[in-house]
């Protein structure tokens, strides 16, 4: 029997919108006539997508704070709607809709404008729902996969440039490899199981000790697709690649998004189906985390490419978050969600500038191509400034209060070599930071012209620089809903 | 007798070949076979399984494992074609302008 | 008897078909390599009682992929390539990881399966195979079922919009 | 008006917007006023406060910033203090500066910079828990850093800039990690207030000796002083406003602020006052030899920070803070008086192409003359009564550290005087007419004399005044005080005579006068140990391993290219200063190793990920 209740509606709404709403873009785009000019109308329709199914997001989370805060599941168990997931949908659909904001102008200018990319971008948002939202392997899977491909394509947006195809056939070859490690993963711990869900491998799981090697060889799997994913040395190598050759917009997007649901992915299948397994899986993140948290910040430092220094930032910003897990305490969880909130509206802020600035005929990739910023754009210097502080986690800037969440979780548990090893790091980051900055306000330039920023660009300038400045210095709003999004 | 063993054994080798495909062949479209190879692995994997506990969940998997393999290879190959237009060539270790 | 017979048959046809695919110097060949494989283990779906497994295999993997994979290395034009250098420079130290990686997923799986949980009992579930496959598939994977037709409809999308003609720069 | 105080960091944050963001549309005339304005309103507001409170600590918590820790300001004696001597002498170094930086391009941006400034100095002092001050801390370290290398295209002033940078990196970590480990101590909360019974322990000492590296960073302490003395590349008001009166004492502050842990970790109080020593001594010993008239200003400055970190070495805290102030008086006059004379003389530093300026500029004369004076400790002057103090609680807690501070204070009165002499005295050496500096710049040199002269004098209320929150110890020997005061006077008076007498020679100790010339040769350490040894042979042997064994591998020749385009751009980079290439070189060693598995080569990548595969079941059987 076919059955469709209304709870399964109700949860799977903003999803249905996205997906909906990504049709209906690749539909009007084949119905109306090649010629009418700009198109800006696509954009709008996508963004009213992700804004209706924001709103529903805020309705389940309304309907949730009536009903004590209590999960429901839907679909037989394939769905659960909690406050995790409608945090970390949240802050997909917010770097969705901040994407969408800042790339017409940009594809309009690579010659590349088509609506598959806003279908895309919903799809792959639509992909990330049931990342988030799923507790069934196989709806991870198939979300997981939506969301993966998606960005495939997004990647290699630029079909006439040789980087942009490259990231692309990257990204895919090792995506794709992953995918089937993490997939083998899936389906040991399917055989321990006799069932797909994530509850039902937590079942298990006690009962089969510390020196399980079927449970240990899924976990391995796992964990290599799910940290290449999340771009976790030492399975990151794709990111940094992938996130220089990508449409500047995308590898944004790709940054945030991408990265935020893989993380709420880990979070559910750590702390749901393998919270039993601790002391098998904390070695193997430990290690990630140490690994990348050095190959990150001192590959970066010699970086001159801004987004490909970025990426490897992000590389180190991963690894902060795993050591938010590691510390394995409430205060450690906490941390991860506001870092990855915090991190949402730093790293697309960094990238919007670089769109922002984008010249005729050259993108503006180079640190020499910052040069001299704070003299020919005071205000767009100063906005990097702030999300470059922010990133380097200084307060009082939205990116200290993940990292001393995190930092506070370690030194509570006790693990004081890593905390050391975090701070160490903190103080390297800085460095290739401030080479930034030192471009930006000491350098002289050649004068070059920059297209006037389009409105979109603006809004969402404005947008990320106040929410990191806001999320610095008033944190406790934001604080408190990511305590509230773990049951905390 | 065949036990499971032996169905996991043939998928672990397959995975196994599929890997050394993926690591060590020039030619992308052969690296692209080779992941569809590690995706059979994990099916004939799903399919021991389900049969071990009697039940078609595994075989229900399976077939979304071969829905992702569709997508995974069409796009890839899609990708591909991109890329050779670009490029003229196919080889996995000519596509290094991105590094360090 | 019977069985191992079959199963012995269709392992090999599976396991030689890949060394075949990741072996040949032609593409062509690997595809049919390949081709060979696939079938080899759509044969182990039927004897694990996977018969609809068997038909998606058949018909859509093997008619549908591999025409696509034939389709795209006559585009390509593979004859130049053929000639190349089929391994990169890595392969010895690939071959040795893959052994080491190897040796220890067998002995995980050596070690593990006795760790299984006791088999279901052998009742024989009522109905076919595939009407099995369809209970579950639109009951307890409606869900998945439908994000997949997402994840197609993303698939041909973007394969036709890489494939197709853009602007080169 | 005490529950004001968040206003006062928050006019001049207000001032550096206006400034920055529309600053460039503005007349230069509103510029003046606006920039000082904002300082001198925060003066008032300042003032208003410290009077209402009566020096009574009073915590204004706005609200709760992250759980145990408030966003809230301090005012108390400590605080009253550091925001008084901010303000007030921020003003007169802003007045002063709209008449000195009048010719000069980018006045909006500096005086932008310059209340961006001001503010995070006074978030720094008005905070109540670290991770505030930390906020404030790393934001000086920011506005000093776009200060120094104002003049960016002075190559010199970028690379001082980096140095600097580079220096305070290695202090905040320092300051980081102690951070964690307070709040580690206190159980999450940073608040100072919570600094109060804690008890001794390995953690208490770690973050006392951490947050102390920290210190020696901003505070421009050995093995971390180098940077100071380069970073006067910057403007001159910028040296007197943030490498002599405000942010150098940062950890003098910080360190005296945190009290409660000092006073509970001996060893590291011990290490303090020998580290404060050791710099006070060797700074001085190079000033003596300098040329360059803001050099021997920036050595000079070092030295005294070595003499406040004596004093709260051996446990008086209310010492330092009390030189801390008297310091400020004096450095920013002498700094401003050095700014004054340079500008007379169009761009002049070089101390052996002056002389004979007393009377061609009378008032800076007068001015420094006592802020010279006050600095030599001669009877009277502001630094007399501080240096007193300092070496009085030194002589009672440590002997050998009284004896260096002794000389120290002789040879401070030397090199102080020597300055004074080659500018002001004997045959003019230069062409240049020079002439007496504009009305804005020598009034805020006048107001500074007085505050010389008349601060010194408040001492034991000060002593008093701070006693709620830096707990004396009361020494009632009023005897010994005064035998020791006997013999400090004397040092004073002979260097002061000495300078006299041997000011134009380059000095009577040879082989002495050799090692302060080189700086100690320690600079010449740095560049040996790093950038000839390492840097040298590691280059070749980097070359030598690109050369063999990427060469024949996949990507050698676009790896060589690059590593030689690479190495020469380096070269032209960094090889000007040494400090600033072994960071470079440093920053490329480490990089290198994580970046050269990068290979763009996608199946090495999936490589990767067998063989950490490989290894983490490896693990397995290990354990």
């Amino acid at each position: 029997m076919i059955t469709y209740s209304a709870t399964d509606h109700f949860i799977l709404l903003p999803a249905l919108l996205l997906g909906m709403f990504g049709i209906a873009v690749l539909l009007l785009d084949f119905l109306f006539p090649k010629d009418i000019k700009g198109r800006g109308w696509l954009v709008g329709i996508a963004i009213s997508g992700l804004v209706f199914a924001g709103w529903q997001l805020w309705e389940q989370h309304r309907y949730l704070a009536e009903h004590g805060m209590t999960p429901l599941t839907g679909f037989n168990g394939a769905l659960v709607l909690d406050n995790f997931a409608i945090f970390f949908n949240g802050i997909v659909l917010v770097s969705a809709a901040l994407v969408m904001l800042i790339s017409y102008r940009y594809l309009e200018n690579e010659h590349e404008h088509h609506a598959e990319y806003y279908a895309l971008v919903l799809f792959a948002t639509f992909g990330a729902f049931f990342i988030i939202t799923g507790v069934d392997m196989v709806t991870i899977f198939i979300g997981l996969e939506t969301m993966a491909v998606s960005f495939y394509v997004l990647v290699g947006f630029l079909r006439g440039d040789k980087r942009s195809n490259e990231a692309a056939m990257k990204y895919l070859l090792l995506g794709g490899f992953s995918t089937g490690l993490l997939i083998y993963g899936f389906s040991i711990f399917y055989g321990l199981t006799g069932s797909t869900t994530l509850i039902a491998l937590a079942s298990v799981v006690p009962a089969r000790g510390p020196h399980d090697p079927l449970l240990y060889l899924g976990i391995v799997t796992t964990l290599a697709g799910l940290l290449f994913k999340i771009g976790a040395a030492p399975f990151h190598m794709w990111a940094p690649d992938t996130y220089e050759g990508a449409p500047t917009t995308v590898t944004a997007f790709l940054a945030v998004a991408s990265k935020t649901a893989s993380f709420a992915l880990l979070l559910r299948v750590l702390a749901v189906g393998l919270s039993g397994a601790r002391p098998q899986w904390e070695p193997l993140l430990t290690g990630a985390a140490v690994l990348s948290l050095t190959i990150g910040n001192l590959a970066a430092i010699t970086q001159s490419n801004v987004k490909r220094m970025l990426a490897y930032s992000s590389i180190a910003h991963a690894g902060y978050l795993l050591l938010g897990v590691v510390a394995g305490n409430d205060t450690g969880l906490i941390g991860v969600a506001i870092y990855l909130l915090t991190y949402a509206f730093m790293t697309i802020g960094a990238f919007l500038v670089l769109v922002a600035l984008r010249r005729k005929g050259a993108a503006v990739e180079t640190i020499d191509d910052l040069a001299a910023l704070s003299r020919r754009y005071p205000s767009y210097a100063l906005l990097m400034l702030v999300f470059l502080l922010s990133l380097a986690g200084i307060p009082p800037t939205a990116g200290f209060i993940g990292k001393y969440y995190i930092f506070l979780a370690l030194v509570e548990s006790g693990k004081y070599g890593l905390a050391i090893l975090g701070a160490l790091y903190v103080a390297v980051s800085l460095y290739y930071y401030f080479r930034l900055v030192r471009s930006m306000f000491f350098v002289e330039s050649t004068e070059a012209q920059v297209l006037a920023p389009s409105n979109g660009v603006r809004l969402a300038l404005a947008i990320t620089g106040m929410a990191t400045v806001a999320m610095g210095v008033l944190p406790e709003p934001f604080i408190r809903m990511a305590a509230a999004s773990l049951g905390r | 007798m065949i036990t499971i063993n032996h169905y996991l054994a043939v998928s672990a080798t397959l995975l196994l070949i599929g890997t050394l495909g993926v690591l060590t062949r020039r030619n992308i479209v052969v690296i692209l076979m080779s992941i569809e190879l590690i995706l059979n692995a994990v099916n004939v994997n799903l399919i021991a399984f389900s049969k071990y506990h009697n039940q078609v969940t595994g075989q229900v998997f399976a077939i979304f494992v071969i829905a992702v393999a569709v997508a995974e290879a069409a796009v890839g190959l899609g990708v591909l074609i991109a890329l050779f237009r670009n490029k003229g060539s196919v080889q996995a270790d000519e596509v290094d302008l991105l590094k360090w | 008897m019977g069985d191992s017979v079959f199963f012995y048959a269709f392992a090999a046809l599976a396991i030689l078909g890949a060394l075949g695919t990741v072996l040949f110097r032609s593409a062509v060949h690997c595809s049919l390599a390949l081709m060979t494989s696939l079938l080899g283990v759509a044969g182990l779906y039927l004897m694990q009682g996977a018969e609809f497994l068997f038909a998606v295999q058949i018909v859509l993997y093997i008619g549908g992929i591999m025409v696509l994979f034939l389709f795209v290395i006559m585009l390509v034009n593979l004859d130049q390539a053929a000639k190349l250098k089929q391994f990169n420079g890595q392969t010895p130290l690939a071959v040795l990881a893959i052994l080491g990686t190897g040796a220890a997923f067998y002995a995980f799986l050596a070690k593990g399966v006795a760790t299984l949980p006791a088999p279901a009992s052998a009742t024989v579930m009522t109905g076919g195979n595939t009407e099995n496959v369809a209970d579950l598939l639109f009951t307890s994977y409606l869900l998945p079922f439908e994000v997949a037709s997402v994840l197609l409809l993303v698939a041909v999308v973007g394969s036709v919009l890489m494939a197709g003609k853009g602007g080169t720069r | 008006m005490v529950n004001l105080i968040w206003l006062i960091p928050l006019i001049p944050l207000g001032g550096a917007a206006v400034l920055l963001l529309l600053g460039r549309m503005l007349p230069k005339s509103l510029i003046k006023v606006v920039a000082p304005g904002t300082i001198f309103a925060a003066f008032l507001l300042s003032l208003g406060a410290v009077m209402e409170s009566g020096g009574k600590p009073h915590e204004v918590v706005l609200y709760e910033w992250l759980p145990k820790v408030d966003w809230g300001f301090l005012l108390d004696p400590l605080s009253s203090v550091m925001i008084l001597i901010i303000t007030g002498i921020g003003f007169l170094i802003h007045v002063y500066a709209t008449g000195y930086m009048d010719h000069e391009g980018g006045y909006y941006r500096f005086f932008g910079y310059l209340n961006l400034f001001v503010f995070f100095m006074l978030i720094l002092v008005l905070a109540n828990n670290y991770v505030l001050l930390f906020a404030g801390w790393e934001g000086v370290g920011l506005a000093s850093y776009l200060l120094i290398g104002f003049y960016f295209n002075k190559k010199s002033a970028g690379d001082a800039a980096k140095k600097a940078f580079l220096f305070n990196r290695v202090g905040d970590a320092g300051f980081i990690l102690g951070m964690f480990c307070v709040a580690a101590l206190t159980h999450g909360s940073l608040a100072f207030r919570d600094l109060h019974g804690l008890t001794a322990g390995p953690l208490l000492t770690a973050a006392a000796a951490l947050l102390f590296l920290g210190a020696t960073g901003k505070s421009a302490q050995l093995p971390l002083f180098v940077w100071l003395p380069d970073a006067m590349e910057g403007p001159t008001p910028v040296s007197a406003l943030i490498h002599a009166a405000t942010m150098v004492t940062a950890g003098v502050y910080m360190v005296a602020r945190s009290s409660a842990i000092y006073s509970l970790a001996p060893e590291v109080s011990a290490a303090i006052s020998c580290i404060g020593a050791t710099t006070a001594i060797m700074a001085a010993t190079i000033a003596m030899v300098q040329t360059d008239i803001k050099r021997v200003l920036a050595y000079s400055t070092v030295s005294q920070l070595g003499f406040m970190f004596m004093a709260a070495g051996v446990g008086a805290y209310w010492v330092a803070v009390f030189h801390l102030m008297t310091h400020a008086f004096f450095k920013a006059l002498l700094f401003l008086g050095a700014g004054s004379v340079i500008h007379g003389l169009h761009g002049e530093q070089d101390m052996l192409k002056m002389g004979g300026l007393r009377s061609e500029m009378p008032i800076t004369f007068w001015t420094m003359a006592i802020a010279a004076l006050a600095i030599a400790g001669v009877p009277g002057m502001a630094g007399f009564f501080s240096k007193d103090e300092i070496l009085f609680y030194a002589y009672l807690n440590f002997k050998s550290v009284f004896a260096v501070g002794l000389i120290t204070a002789a040879l401070t009165a030397f090199y102080m005087w020597r300055l004074m002499f080659l500018t002001f005295f004997g045959e003019k050496r230069t062409l240049v007419h020079a002439h007496e500096s504009p009305l804005v710049m020598t009034a805020p040199l006048i107001v500074l004399a007085l505050g010389c002269g008349g601060c010194s004098y408040y001492a034991a209320q000060l002593e008093r005044w701070l006693e709620p929150v830096l707990h004396s110890n009361h020494s009632p020997d009023i005897g010994l005080k005064h035998v020791l005061m006997a013999a400090s006077v004397f040092a004073a008076f002979t260097g002061i005579l000495l300078a006299r007498y041997f000011h134009a020679s380059t000095g009577p100790l040879g082989p002495l006068t050799k090692l302060a010339q080189h700086k100690w040769y320690l600079d010449d350490i740095y560049d040996f140990v790093f950038v000839r040894g390492l840097g040298m042979r590691g280059g070749e042997y980097l070359g030598s391993f690109d050369r063999r064994i990427l060469d024949g591998g996949i990507n050698g020749a676009g790896l060589v290219t690059r590593f030689v385009s690479r190495a020469s751009i380096w070269a032209d980079t960094w090889i000007v200063d040494g400090l600033v290439r072994i960071a470079g070189f440093s920053a490329m060693f480490a990089s290198l190793p994580a970046r050269i598995v990068q290979t763009g080569f996608v199946q090495s990548y999936a490589l990767v990920i067998v063989a950490a595969i490989a290894a983490a079941l490896g693990l397995f059987w290990v354990k």
